[in-house]
């Protein structure tokens, strides 16, 4: 009989319980309770969510696969495989190892896909760098990316850094990674074909990240609290060689199906695989390459060692398969085989330890939960803009804003980060969204990670949704097509009806912009249980989204180019000042409602922007987002060190106060810079499009001037405001 | 003055992909009794104090606050007089 | 003419040396396994970047040991034409085809980013089209590239003119300012006393096309071609 | 079967600026008397071998070729038996 403290403290409810008898009809054994427990997990079987999560559009622009672990879209022959994962609980806990075996799993779901990784993106969230924790989480998390993903020879091309109260004790590490395939050598996670060997390749099984799943990924942790044999470390070294391995034993035709052994492990590769092929298993433990001696067979079930795979290989084709992996200094042993019921079954020294059948693993109860919108929320919406005092320096403002952490440049980061390798980055971190080619072709795509938690905070629907329309906008500024989305949804603990609220709400926010844009979701992930005793962290849906560039020449970047060229902005500047980095930064308040969003005006001057950079009529452009219309000014003039060009601005109109039109974040808005003779042409665009167009000023000069009618309220030389710019970021970080 | 030399190694547990990278290797050059090995740091430090026994104990400190991880990794040291 | 490019356990730029010969060089270009002991009538061998071992005791401490090497430490003797690029150069300096070792950045994290290196010799096999103290800008990428030779190491490298690339200011100073990772004397790159041996930090494989934001590696390519074909 | 522990240090001579910025850390968090530091490896081996003497000529061979790099590294090793 087990005791129900065993199975409560492995996170399964007393009907969970009951349901595994059930479906058992007998008591489970322990190694059959643990795999319960891992498959039920919010992390493997999605019981909390899934409802939701239906409401995500499979269709779109482009032909959308929907994998077992990944997803992509078909552009001509290629494949692009990504898929966004977080490794917030490990990475608050020892941020170098669990930001690299984070980067480490995620790419993992992409090779075996049959997909080379050529690309990842990472979005982080951090409390305020103020605290030394902070500064160590950071510290630690970017060298972990920069460990693993350099060593890799995948280059870490674009991401976003955000600081907010809301992550003290649970910071947020999303990692994303893109894979290209020839679109009929993709490869399946299944196992079929009665007498089908299965096979265990890459490193020995340790007991890292026992209980990993359940207890780090699906329970409230309190910081300081013994989790430490649950660290794992990663090894970018094995993991390259898996790749080359992996991609080399697909390349036979002799793999019938392939899964990485990420969370859960065993469990999870073994039940999927069988499950999703309809099929049965029989996996023998003594088989399995381990590192320690004496390991129960449930630790052997639930070991979360990296750089492991199952792979399902066609009978009497097993030496072939090991000679390959044997050849990078791999193990591949086989240490089962696919049978003709529809069983998971686990024998250690040929006794039967777990008989479980597959479908009723991989089928976690779902639940539909309560939700309930916050109390605060009313209150915190309502923000009477005539008591904000308009400033009297404009300058000191927006040096501050270009100095604050989530506004200053990241280059810190990326230039830890290889960010070249492979060759494909045509456009390089420092823009709107990195933009890789696809050698063979004359394609490229370009990759961008968005999301304003304060935004989905203030207002989760319209926040969510904003994170999908200001992803896209990146990539149209960049040249391309906005095409797919990958997500990773982080939220606190969902049997709380108000975190449940915001939760179900962001996804009905992502699913409607998703839908209006006609950008498919094609892969995602949910992390719940983002909090600690300091609170919970703003609802936050990372959107990562690609675009396609249909000619590679025709990229575009974020930086004035030259002197003498003419400004454009496109879009509205509203009364909004609500949810902006302004209110925070400069008058301490986090309140009032999000910038509104109008997914019609948003497509309008998207549809303009990327019809004027494919006719190769414009030099730059960049959209405004955190700091509004003056920053992305300022961006415009010192985002490119080696040459940076000033602009004078002496038209904008307005119908706002000064400061809600300058740092307000209204959304929809992008600055375009063209030379004379473009104007008209790109005029002509936005009024097809039913774009607001305004001509704001001219580039040219060493300082940024804006001027409000008559009256210069900004004037900055670029110098002045680079250095502000580039080094704080560094200098927090340093303390 | 005294010197100290730090040990810093990965708790017993947790998995050193190093350490076997380089057995491997050593394997490879024929160094066959070689059975594990595991990688660890060695921090020498010069302090400007002449009792051991408070040495010891700021030593304490500077590994639990900054020279170890005590999540994955045990230290120890050992004192001389230079 | 016949390249061939090392592929190591951990190199990660092997497919990229190979791409930018094959499709920009236009040459027939053949991997090398590094366990490999026969050479096939190569003209020039690379050894390519990346992270061979995981580069997990020192940078090319074991690659250093690659069956491969001896017949590249032969191929070497008799004159062939290898270059080492990134970890390439590093496993040149394990094997002691170059000399002096490679240290940790000072600032001590991975950097990458477009520097510039000024080109010092150029009667070599590899630079032979640069003119004299050429501004290249091309990209490095490391995390170990702080070069280190002792006093006589050093003026014996400057003395044979042995000192090909240094890193210096987009206007060719050669300063603090512009030396990214603190290698001594600004040495980007270093050729072996007979000529036919270069090992360089920057990736001339990163900047052969002009989409990637440089063309100034290129001319280390087919500096190697014409020198290959003028032979 | 021997157990060894294998010190490997930067040269006197050698710049080490990882010791440099940990010397600072401590300076920081208020360590003044912590004059000098220096980061090195600690490789621990176990032998299948019983004659300290012959682990002695072997973990020399060893650190020679592989472990240390004589252009930049010293090396020291201890021997005990397990
Ligand atoms: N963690 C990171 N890793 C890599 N690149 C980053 C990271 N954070 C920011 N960047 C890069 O810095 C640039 C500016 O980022 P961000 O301010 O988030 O842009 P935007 O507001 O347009 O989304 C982008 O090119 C982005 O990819
Ligand atoms: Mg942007």
């Amino acid at each position: 009989m087990v005791k129900p403290e065993v199975y409560r403290s492995l996170g399964l409810s007393d009907e969970e319980y009951k349901r595994i008898i059930d479906l058992l009809k007998r008591e489970p054994s322990t190694t059959e309770l643990a795999m319960f427990s891992v498959e039920w997990s919010e992390h493997c079987g999605y019981p909390r969510s899934r409802i939701l999560l239906k409401l995500l559009p499979k269709k779109g622009k482009y032909p959308t696969l929907i994998g077992e672990d990944s997803g992509g879209i078909i552009v001509d022959d290629l494949a692009i495989i990504f898929k966004m994962e977080s490794h917030n609980h490990p990475s608050q806990i020892e941020p170098k190892q669990g930001a690299a075996t984070g980067i480490g799993g995620i790419i993992r779901d992409i090779f075996t896909a049959g997909a080379r990784p050529i690309a990842s993106l990472n979005s982080l969230r951090f409390g305020p760098l103020t605290e030394p924790y902070n500064r160590y989480l950071l510290r630690g998390v970017v060298d972990g990316i920069q460990f693993y993903g350099n060593c890799l020879g995948v280059p870490t091309v674009a991401g976003e850094i955000y600081f907010d109260e809301s992550y003290n004790g649970n910071c947020l590490v999303n990692v994303m990674s893109i894979g290209v395939a020839k679109k009929d050598e993709l490869a399946r996670a299944f196992a079929r074909g009665v007498g089908n060997s299965i096979m265990y390749v890459g490193s020995s099984t340790g007991r890292d990240g026992i209980g990993g799943c359940s207890v780090l990924a699906s329970h409230e942790f309190k910081e300081g609290e013994e989790k430490r044999p649950t660290v794992q470390i990663g090894d970018p070294f094995t993991e390259k060689c898996l790749i080359e391995a992996t991609l080399e034993a697909l390349a036979t035709g002799h793999v019938v199906g392939i899964k990485d052994m990420g969370a859960a492990g065993l469990t999870c590769s073994t039940s999927e695989m069988a499950s999703v092929g309809n099929s049965g298993m029989e996996v023998e433990l003594q088989l399995v390459p381990r590192r320690e001696a004496d390991m129960e067979p449930w630790e052997i079930m639930m070991s979360e060692s990296q750089e492991r795979m199952l792979v399902c290989v066609k009978k009497g084709k097993e030496k072939e398969i090991e000679k390959i992996f044997s050849k990078w200094d791999l193990h591949a042993v086989v240490i089962g085989k696919v049978t003709d019921d529809d069983i998971v079954r686990i024998k250690d020294k040929g006794k039967v330890v777990a008989e479980i059948k597959a479908h009723s693993l991989t089928q976690a109860p779902v639940y539909d939960m309560p939700y309930k919108k916050p109390a605060y929320l009313d209150d915190l919406n309502k923000l009477d803009i005539t008591k904000i005092s308009e400033p009297k320096d404009y300058n000191g403002v927006l040096l501050k804003l270009l100095g604050s952490p989530t506004i200053s440049s990241k280059v810190w980061v990326y230039e830890q980060y290889d960010h070249m390798v492979q060759t494909n980055t045509v456009t390089l971190p420092g823009s709107d969204a990195s933009v890789l080619r696809l050698k063979g072709t004359n394609k490229a795509i370009a990759a961008t990670t968005d999301c304003n938690s304060r935004y989905c905070y203030l207002n989760p629907y319209k926040g969510a949704q904003i994170a999908v329309a200001e992803a896209a906008r990146n990539l149209v500024c960049s040249g391309a097509e906005p095409a797919a989305v990958t997500d990773c949804l982080n939220f606190g603990n969902p049997e709380r009806p108000d975190r449940f609220w915001q939760f179900k709400n962001c996804v009905e926010g992502v699913a409607s912009a998703c839908k209006f844009l006609n950008i498919s979701v094609v892969s995602g992930n949910v992390s719940f249980y983002n909090e600690s005793i300091k609170g919970v962290v703003n609802p936050t849906p990372t959107i990562g989204m690609i675009g396609i560039v249909d000619d590679a020449h025709q990229v575009c970047t974020q930086y004035f180019k030259k002197e003498k060229e003419i400004i454009i902005l496109l879009g509205i500047s509203k009364e909004e000042l609500g949810g902006s980095e302004y209110l925070k930064e400069v008058h301490g308040q986090v309140k009032g409602d999000t910038p509104d969003l109008d997914l019609w005006l948003e497509q309008a001057v998207q549809r303009t922007a990327l019809d004027a950079i494919r006719k190769g009529l414009v030099s730059s452009a960049h959209d405004c987002s955190e700091g509004g219309l003056a920053v992305a000014l300022a961006e415009c003039c010192i985002s490119n060190k080696e040459n940076m060009v000033g602009a004078v601005i002496d038209s904008l109109t307005f119908d706002a106060r000064k400061d809600a039109a300058l740092f307000g974040e209204s959304q929809s808005r992008i600055v375009l810079s063209c030379s004379k003779k473009s104007v008209h042409k790109i005029r002509d665009i936005a009024e097809r499009f039913g774009a607001p167009f305004q001509i704001i000023g001219r580039t040219g000069g060493k300082e940024l001037e804006i001027l409000v009618g008559k009256r210069k309220i900004i004037n900055l030389s670029v110098e002045g405001m680079f250095e502000r710019w580039i080094d704080s970021l560094q200098s927090l970080i340093m303390a | 003055m005294l010197k100290a030399e730090i040990y810093i190694t990965l708790k017993k547990t947790v998995a050193d992909p190093q350490g076997l990278t380089i057995k491997h290797a050593l394997d490879s050059l024929g160094y066959k009794e070689v059975e594990e090995v595991r990688i660890g740091k060695l921090v020498t430090v010069k302090l400007n104090i002449n009792d051991k026994k408070e040495a010891e104990q700021r030593l304490n400190e500077m590994c639990k606050k900054l020279l170890a991880n005590p999540i994955i990794e045990d230290y120890s040291f050992k004192i001389e007089e230079v | 003419m016949k390249f061939g490019v090392v592929v190591f356990p951990g190199s990660n730029c092997d497919q990229d040396c190979f791409y930018v010969v094959k499709d920009v060089l236009k040459q027939p270009v053949k991997y090398i396994w590094h366990k490999d002991t026969e050479l096939d009538n190569f003209d020039c061998i690379i050894l390519p970047g990346g992270f061979s071992y995981g580069d997990y005791l020192r940078t090319g401490a074991v690659a250093r040991f690659s069956p491969v090497m001896d017949s590249i430490i032969d191929f070497a003797n008799r004159g062939g034409i290898v270059i080492g690029i990134c970890n390439g150069f590093q496993i040149l300096l394990e094997s002691g085809l170059l000399p002096g070792a490679m240290l940790r950045n000072t600032n001590l994290h991975f950097i990458c980013k477009y520097v510039y290196i000024k080109t010092e010799n150029i009667k070599t096999p590899f630079t032979n089209l640069c003119k004299k103290n050429q501004i290249l800008k091309i990209p490095i990428a490391h995390n170990e590239g702080n070069y280190y030779i002792d006093d006589d190491g050093l003026k014996s490298l400057e003395k044979n003119g042995q000192i090909v690339f240094r890193y210096c200011s987009p206007d060719g100073d050669v300063n603090k300012e512009s030396n990214p990772n603190s290698a001594l004397a600004n040495i980007a790159g270093i050729i072996n006393r007979e000529g036919n041996v270069l090992g360089m930090m920057p990736h001339p494989e990163r900047s052969s096309e002009a989409e990637l934001g440089s063309e100034d590696g290129f001319l280390i390519l087919r500096s190697i071609l014409k020198w290959l074909g003028s032979k």
